[in-house]
């Protein structure tokens, strides 16, 4: 027989102005399961919850239902009281009878009253049927696999690993340092991208709890928060990377050249290569589409020279596996290819080269050390046109959205440009400033006054070819006239994108993406880190476009995010989950179909009891399960039930009234 | 033989007979049989659309129900503002199938619409269906020699989901037939821009200077000639160059000829048949450079620029 | 003709079966089925607003729509319920990512089955009600408890023992 | 249409190459000209089998629970059969490989007055959608029609279709027939049970075999395959194919024409969604 | 100045936007157009500054303008359009708009445009199709302005590029027909 106790409460004057507290009390006593019925003015209160406490232990409560405020504001409180009082917390139910009553019906005192009669009845009926819940504790691996060796990764990386929690950090690419490390100098303040960024790489290198997979994609993913196995592929890199010095005689003597693809192809690198000299891991790999021993078997200079004997042609793709407990996805952007501007001749005038390019030309390491240089004559230009919004805001041809950081680096462009060329002279076509940030606006401003770039407001409709010159048609709407610019070289400011890998990666993760492609965040104010998926993160540019100041800051806040889940041994997880019974459970697995989570795993079990053959049933996977109850009502078999709102709790509920 | 529905437009049986005339023999060399529409009509282009709504879809459309009758499904266009009307207000009334009824019902009186007919201009007929190795194959005398400009005017190519034919912006398809038939295609950037045609009349002054911009950059091309599809575009950069060139002091002679008439020479016909009088800007001293063997430095380049993409061996 | 009379009479008469008619100041008991992410928390709001809305409403609260199995809506109106509204979160708005788009379908073909199995239409309501909404959820309250006070008593079953 | 010879030379085929277990067909009844289900595991049984427009069970109910993890069975399917044995399939009920399946371009079967039934005037889909060999000329999908007593139904007042309701299914002895006829409906624990059903909606009272039926029906809905089999096992001959019709004519007004197994893996309308689904009955 | 706010309901942006099947809202005056139509120097404002006149409401001063009429109907800024408004369609509607509501620009090429339209319509209404010379010759009649490109008859016509005679169609009759239920039908509409 069940033992249930009900306490009232006045909540000041909130509830008890309106309702009839003491005849609720006197009501509640007629149900013939209810023990105790008590009211008090404030039961979140000390002496309110002591009251219940002492209730409990004088009355062996089975069950207790609190009739006050909306469960969403003191349900835990209460539940606290209960286990204080050494009773199972999921005992307790709360009647909502201040949101629900005493504040909605403030002109009908006796309505009032009834109804919240009726709803300390419902609570009353479900606490009976209410079942002891225990906390779910998950097991938890503390390892962090960090997608991405950017700028977004590396920091992520950093910041775990000082607070010395292991990290695997996996980068495609033969080295770290990302986009980043192509920039020359970075907005606002002009400070050099090496000199800023490569300290961070070696320290990624040599940091005790950093286990830096370079050259390597995360293939697989399994498990759940805390729990997860990842398989990472490392691609077959050629050189053994334990005996290899680095010495760079093999990257000298190679034959074969290959358009350098860190350089934007504007010049070669060789087959054998490291991606740029202050690449971390500082060895070489070998590029097997263009390698000839590889392909033909014929050269082997690489290996001839090499003291060490590191060179391997016979290296292999290796598939390895580390137990993770959560996971930061960091896998940047891509570039927007321009090519359907056709109006402005792009793919068909050298002298139209893209922002990227322009940067690794300015760059002093770059291709053309430093200076800007035109491809079509390598002359040094003069006028320079730069077009914003090259595939930003524009649905016909690109994207609808604002990729961000392009009124920046634009004006940096224009910047460099003067500090460079210092004859020269830079116009900017543009459809608004967007120079939101800390010193950005006070950086376009030296833009435009200190270097005089001239800005043009309007797009370009057209660039045609006079002479050795392009022809730049657009209007300036502040004097509403067109224009035309004499250009010796264009740059278009194309858009920022993501990356083309980003939706095989999502669904190899489990996490879903926006019709963009970039990773989608399971709040977009207040849980931007986060992912529906529990326990896996998004740092940077996969999220969405954003400049370098804000991709470290959302790095560090992952960072914090995996931290604050490796806190403890175990994970704590609500115990209002579903269970499916095996008993029950006739394997149509609709509910597979239906759960938004992927929390339902099969399970073979005996066909009957002792047989051999078996039978596919349904189970729930607890780390996983969000409490949704979606598989509950699509289960005909009823052989699912969700915590806390059982059948026999709703039925109760419906009953009562 | 394939069979061809043909909408000549009214300028073909005044202001471009040339571009009419040779278009029947090219196709006759290329085993097209054309079939005129009996009894069209204007198609209403360009002032049908400009004052009146309904009258510019019964004119077309008038066209496209008696085109319905006949057995082909493919009607081929010569002139580009007629296409474009047609092609235009064909979508319109697969989009609005009301509004097609009504026009038909209150308007027409020729028949029922069905809306199953394919519209296409002449030099996408060309590109399309026939294509150019088929063209090339009936090359007996290759233009070798002969620098053209390919212009196409706004309406060919545009609006893009009017027209679904190459490149509203950088179309290549001419440029292409023209090399089948053994000229060359100069690199040219006005391909697409406007000669003003529906002011060709009352507006000549915008015409002047739409026009002499597009022969400022085919002259700057290096083409010995400019190569057209449409009428209108023909005679507003032929009829008005002496006036563009007296306004602005530039020299052009740069000859404007329809690409049938280069595929005519090419395929053999006698120059006559081209019809060359009609040009106001003479044509002769362009035509002669057909068969200058020209010293191509740039295809060495190519092989060797070929190479490097690859992967080149020091 | 005998149902008008009772009406004119000021007697709430029911809109399924003439012969059950109750007195005119006859209240309905109206089952709300919300859910906890959207429309619960909208009706807090509701509540720490102070905006009133008509007291018939019973509130049961399940963590999403997609809970909702058609047998509470059934259960609900063969017990002492006069009618059901049922509220979740706006599409694409779910806590739980699809769970409202399951529970539309379900909800739909519910509401078909009972009005023709002879229960009108208006018995069974259902509404999209975000956390931040609570002036609309008063408005749907209202107009259910309005609509369902037309329709008169449905206490067919009332006597029946469960 | 009577296929019995065909179908004998397959029995004994399949018996003779020791490909199935049993083999499920229909043989005449002693008493009258109906027929019954025929479950044989012996070949000298095969010369009862027959297949006419008598033939109206829907064999694949004789799949359930779980038989073909066991035995492999010969199966005769008509069209909507089929489709029922579609589901059972995506539903993993049925091992495919276990299953011969002889499938009947149907013409339609007979009801008890001699006439066309009723579902087969109305059927959407005679052709088997899943068999092994196939029997007669497969005529095609045909188009959906409105079942006329739902029809007939709606037109009437709202009290009159209360009234209607409410006495007929008051007739509801709580049996489970319909339940057990019915092939898609294999759960261990089902909403109509006694046990269940008490719980749910109340035990011996008038309004609970309505009440749990309409549950039923909605566990079936985007499901059911209009077979019948439940009406024909009903003693109290209910019209439980009203409730099914209902159901089936809303889903494929509003959920992109959707009709139950017609195709493989396809799990019927509640187990999937989409964005554009209706929402206008929504406040 | 132009004082805004007075309106309750831009009603002309409606009409513009039900007329030509486009939304001008969609603008965000990127000036793309501007640069790419061939003839914008000659309007008295061109499309972007249409798109947002129509935004304001500012029906008056947009249908006495003479940017549509100047409009060719090239569809290259629609081609351009980032937004992909069908610009041309939209300056169509308002030319119709016009039209229907009769508003006259007193603008001199505005009105040989308008006549040149005229003509061209009443000669395909005549015989079906439409000739060349005559139309010019009637279009320097009509606007006073004889020797208008009398120049370029006499060569075009010795080189056989302009003919003197016409064929009449058999589908003149038909033609007239239809131009009379168009009329009606136009009217009907209204």
């Amino acid at each position: 027989m069940a033992r249930v106790g009900v306490f009232v409460c006045f909540c000041g004057a909130n509830i008890a102005d309106f309702i009839d507290v003491p005849a609720v009390v006197e009501e509640a006593k007629k149900v013939k399961e209810v023990k105790v019925s008590v009211l008090y003015k404030y039961m979140c209160s000390d002496p309110g919850q002591q009251m219940i406490r002492d209730a409990i232990i004088q009355n062996r409560l089975t069950s207790v239902v609190v009739a006050a405020c909306s469960p969403r504001m003191h349900e835990k409180t209460f539940r606290k009281a209960l286990s204080d009082a050494g009773m199972n917390p999921y005992l307790l139910e709360v009647a909502n009878i201040r949101e629900h009553s005493s504040w909605v019906h403030q002109k009908d005192k006796k309505a009032a009253t009834e109804k919240a009669n009726d709803l300390i009845r419902m609570a009353i009926a479900k606490s009976i049927a209410n079942e002891q819940l225990h906390e779910i504790s998950v097991p938890v691996t503390k390892r962090a696999l960090v997608i991405g060796g950017g700028i977004a990764g590396i920091q992520a990386a950093l910041d775990i690993a000082d607070a010395r929690i292991p990290v695997t950090l996996v980068e495609k690419s033969p080295s770290i340092g990302g986009r980043m490390a192509q920039l020359d100098e970075t907005f606002p303040t002009l400070d050099c991208s090496q000199c800023i960024l490569t300290p961070k790489m070696v320290d990624v290198a040599s940091h005790p709890y950093i286990e830096l997979i370079p050259y390597a994609e995360v293939i697989e993913l399994d498990g759940y928060v805390g729990n997860y196995k990842a398989k990472i592929k490392k691609k077959a890199s050629y050189v053994n990377f334990d005996t290899c010095t680095g010495c760079g005689a093999c990257t000298q003597k190679c034959p074969v050249k290959v358009p350098n693809e860190f350089n934007m192809n504007i010049d070669k690198r060789k087959a054998i290569y490291t991606p740029f000299p202050q690449a971390v891991p500082n060895k070489p790999v070998i590029d097997a589409e263009h390698c000839t021993m590889l392909l033909k078997g014929k050269c082997g200079i690489c290996a001839k020279v090499c003291e060490k004997g590191s060179i391997d042609y016979k290296m292999v793709d290796e598939v390895i596996e580390r137990e993770i407990g959560a996971v930061v996805v960091a896998t940047g952007y891509d570039l927007w290819d321009p090519k359907p501007y056709e109006e402005y001749g792009v793919g068909r005038y050298k002298d139209i080269i893209t922002s990227l390019e322009f940067e690794r030309m300015v760059s002093a390491s770059g291709p053309t050390n430093g200076v800007p240089l035109r491809p079509s004559d390598g002359k040094v230009p003069k006028n320079v046109v730069f077009i914003k919004c090259i595939g930003s805001r524009d649905e016909a041809k690109g994207i609808e959205y604002c990729s961000k950081i392009c009124c920046m680096y634009t004006a940096k462009h224009a910047i460099l440009l003067h500090h460079k060329v210092h004859d020269s002279h830079a116009y900017i076509f543009y459809m608004d400033i967007r120079a939101a940030g800390k010193g950005y606006e006070e950086f376009v401003k030296r833009a435009q006054v200190e270097t005089a770039a001239t800005y043009l407001r309007g797009r370009v409709s057209k660039i045609y070819k006079k002479g050795d010159k392009l022809m730049v048609r657009g209007e300036d709407a502040q004097i509403g006239q067109v224009v035309e610019v004499e250009a010796d070289l264009v740059v278009l400011a194309t858009a920022v994108i993501a990356p083309h890998e980003n939706p095989a990666l999502a669904r190899l993760l489990g996490i879903s993406y926006d019709k963009y492609g970039y990773l989608s965040e399971a709040h977009p104010k207040l849980r931007p880190v986060e992912t529906a998926k529990a326990g896996i993160f998004l740092a940077g540019c996969t999220q969405a476009p954003k400049d370098i100041p804000d991709t470290v800051a959302q790095a560090s806040a992952c960072a914090a995010k995996v931290c604050g889940l490796f806190a403890g041994d175990t994970l704590k997880k609500d115990p209002m989950i579903s269970t499916i019974s095996n008993e029950f459970c006739s394997g149509c697995l609709n509910c597979v179909k239906v759960c938004p989570y992927q929390a339902i795993v099969t399970e073979e079990i005996p066909l009957g009891h002792g047989s051999k053959e078996l039978r596919t049933v349904a189970k729930i996977n607890e780390g996983v399960c969000q409490g949704c109850g979606s598989c509950v009502a699509i289960c005909r078999s009823m052989a699912i039930s969700l915590a806390g709102f059982t059948d026999p709790q709703i039925i109760n509920e419906i009953v009562a009234i | 033989m394939n069979k061809l529905t043909y909408f000549p437009g009214c300028s073909a049986h005044g202001t471009s007979e040339e571009f009419d005339h040779t278009l029947k023999l090219v196709m006759k060399t290329l085993d097209v049989q054309m079939e005129e529409i009996p009894d069209w009509n204007c198609c209403g282009a360009t002032s049908a659309h400009v004052m009146t709504e309904n009258l510019a879809l019964a004119l077309p459309m008038r066209n496209l129900v008696l085109a319905e009758k006949l057995e082909n499904k493919t009607m081929g266009i010569a002139c580009a503002s007629c296409y474009s009307r047609m092609k235009v207000t064909k979508k319109h009334l697969d989009e609005h199938p009301d509004l097609a009824h009504k026009i038909n019902t209150t308007i027409i009186d020729e028949g029922e619409y069905k809306g199953d007919i394919d519209v296409k201009s002449m030099l996408q007929y060309c590109f399309e269906e026939i294509g150019p190795e088929v063209i090339k194959s009936k090359v007996t005398k290759p233009l070798t020699g002969l620098k053209v400009a390919c212009y196409y005017g706004c309406l060919l190519t545009r609006p893009k989901d009017v027209t679904h034919f190459d490149s509203p912006e950088y179309p290549m398809s001419m440029d292409i037939l023209m090399e089948a038939l053994g000229a060359k295609a100069m690199e040219f950037d006005f391909k697409t821009e406007c000669c003003g045609a529906s002011f060709s009349i009352s507006n000549t002054d915008v015409v002047e200077s739409l026009s002499g911009k597009i022969l400022e950059v085919a002259k700057e091309s290096g083409a010995h000639m400019i190569v057209v599809a449409c009428p209108l575009c023909q005679s507003n950069l032929d009829m008005r160059q002496p006036d563009i060139e007296r306004h602005t002091g530039q020299k052009f002679a740069l000859p404007v000829m329809y690409f049938t008439q280069l595929m005519a020479l090419a395929f053999g016909f006698p120059e006559k048949e081209l019809k060359l009088p009609k040009h106001i800007v003479p044509v002769q001293e362009a035509l002669s450079h057909i068969g200058e063997i020209e010293p191509t430095p740039e295809k060495v380049k190519k092989t060797k620029k070929a190479v490097e993409a690859e992967s080149e061996v020091e | 003709m005998e149902t008008e009379v009772k009406k004119a009479q000021g007697t709430m008469v029911s809109a399924e079966n003439p012969d059950i008619t109750a007195p005119a100041d006859w209240q309905p008991v109206i089952m709300g089925i919300l859910c906890n992410w959207c429309s619960y928390a909208g009706s807090d709001l509701t509540g720490t607003s102070r905006i009133q809305y008509p007291p018939n409403i019973r509130i049961i609260r399940v963590p999403c729509s997609s809970r909702v199995d058609p047998w509470f809506i059934i259960k609900s109106l063969q017990t002492a319920a006069d009618g059901v509204l049922i509220s979740g979160c706006h599409p694409g708005d779910c806590h739980y990512i699809s769970g409202n788009y399951y529970a539309r379908r379900r909800f739909l073909v519910t509401k078909k089955l009972l009005n023709f199995i002879g229960y009108h239409e208006n018995r069974v309501q259902f509404s999209w009600v975000s956390a931040a909404e609570g002036p609309k959820f008063a408005k749907v309250v209202a107009k259910v408890t309005e609509d369902i006070k037309q329709l008169g008593p449905l206490h067919r079953y009332k006597k029946e023992n469960f | 249409m009577d296929h019995s010879k065909q179908i004998q030379e397959i029995a004994s085929r399949l018996f003779a190459e020791n490909k199935i277990d049993y083999f499920v067909g229909y043989r005449q009844n002693s008493f009258d000209d109906t027929q019954v289900p025929f479950l044989i595991t012996d070949p000298a049984e095969i010369p009862k089998l027959v297949f006419t427009e008598r033939s109206v069970f829907n064999l694949s109910n004789y799949l359930k629970p779980d038989h073909t993890k066991r035995k492999r069975v010969g199966l005769v399917v008509k069209g909507c059969d089929s489709r029922a044995l579609n589901l059972m399939l995506t539903e993993s009920q049925v091992k495919r490989e276990n299953v011969y399946i002889i499938g009947i371009c149907c013409e339609g079967v007979l009801n008890e007055k001699g006439e066309k039934a009723q579902n087969c005037v109305e059927c959407v889909m005679p052709d088997p959608v899943v068999y092994d060999e196939i029997l007669g000329t497969a005529s095609g999908k045909r188009e959906y029609i409105v079942n006329a007593d739902i029809k007939e139904l709606a037109q009437k007042a709202l009290t009159e279709r209360a009234d209607y309701f409410e006495n007929i299914f008051e007739n509801c002895i709580r049996c489970n027939a319909c339940r057990h006829s019915c092939p898609l409906c294999y759960c261990a624990k089902c909403c109509i049970d006694q046990e269940t059903s008490t719980l749910y909606h109340g035990a011996n009272t008038s309004s609970a075999g309505m009440h749990a039926l309409m549950t039923w029906s909605l566990h079936l809905a985007g499901r059911c395959v209009d077979c019948r089999n439940c009406e024909k096992a009903c003693p109290s001959h209910l019209p439980l194919h009203l409730l099914h019709k209902q159901n089936e004519m809303v889903i494929y007004e509003n959920f992109q024409q959707h009709l139950a197994g017609m195709e493989k893996d396809d799990r019927g309308a509640f187990y999937k969604y989409s964005l554009s689904d209706p929402d206008d009955f929504i406040l | 100045m132009i004082t805004l706010g007075l309106q309750d309901q831009n009603t002309f942006l409606e009409a513009v936007n039900k007329k030509s099947g486009a939304n001008v809202l969609e603008c965000y005056q990127c000036g793309k157009c501007v640069s790419t139509c061939p003839v914008s120097g000659y309007m008295d404002f061109p499309p972007r500054e249409i798109m947002q006149m129509i935004k304001l409401g500012l029906k008056e001063e947009t249908m006495m303008a003479n940017s549509m009429w100047f409009c060719l109907t090239c569809s290259a800024c629609s081609g351009r359009c980032p937004r992909e408004i069908d610009i041309p369609a939209v300056m169509e509607a308002i030319r119709h708009l016009a039209i229907e509501e009769n508003y006259r620009s007193d603008n001199k090429k505005v009105k040989e445009i308008r006549k040149f339209h005229d003509i061209f319509l009443d000669m395909v209404k005549r015989y079906g199709r439409n000739y060349e010379l005559r139309m010019m010759a009637e279009f320097n009649i009509r606007t006073r302005n004889l020797f208008k490109d009398m120049h370029l008859a006499p060569k075009a016509l010795l080189k056989g590029k302009i003919t003197i005679g016409h064929e009449s169609t058999k589908s003149a009759k038909a033609i007239q027909k239809m131009y009379k239920l168009a009329g009606k039908l136009e009217k009907g509409e209204k």
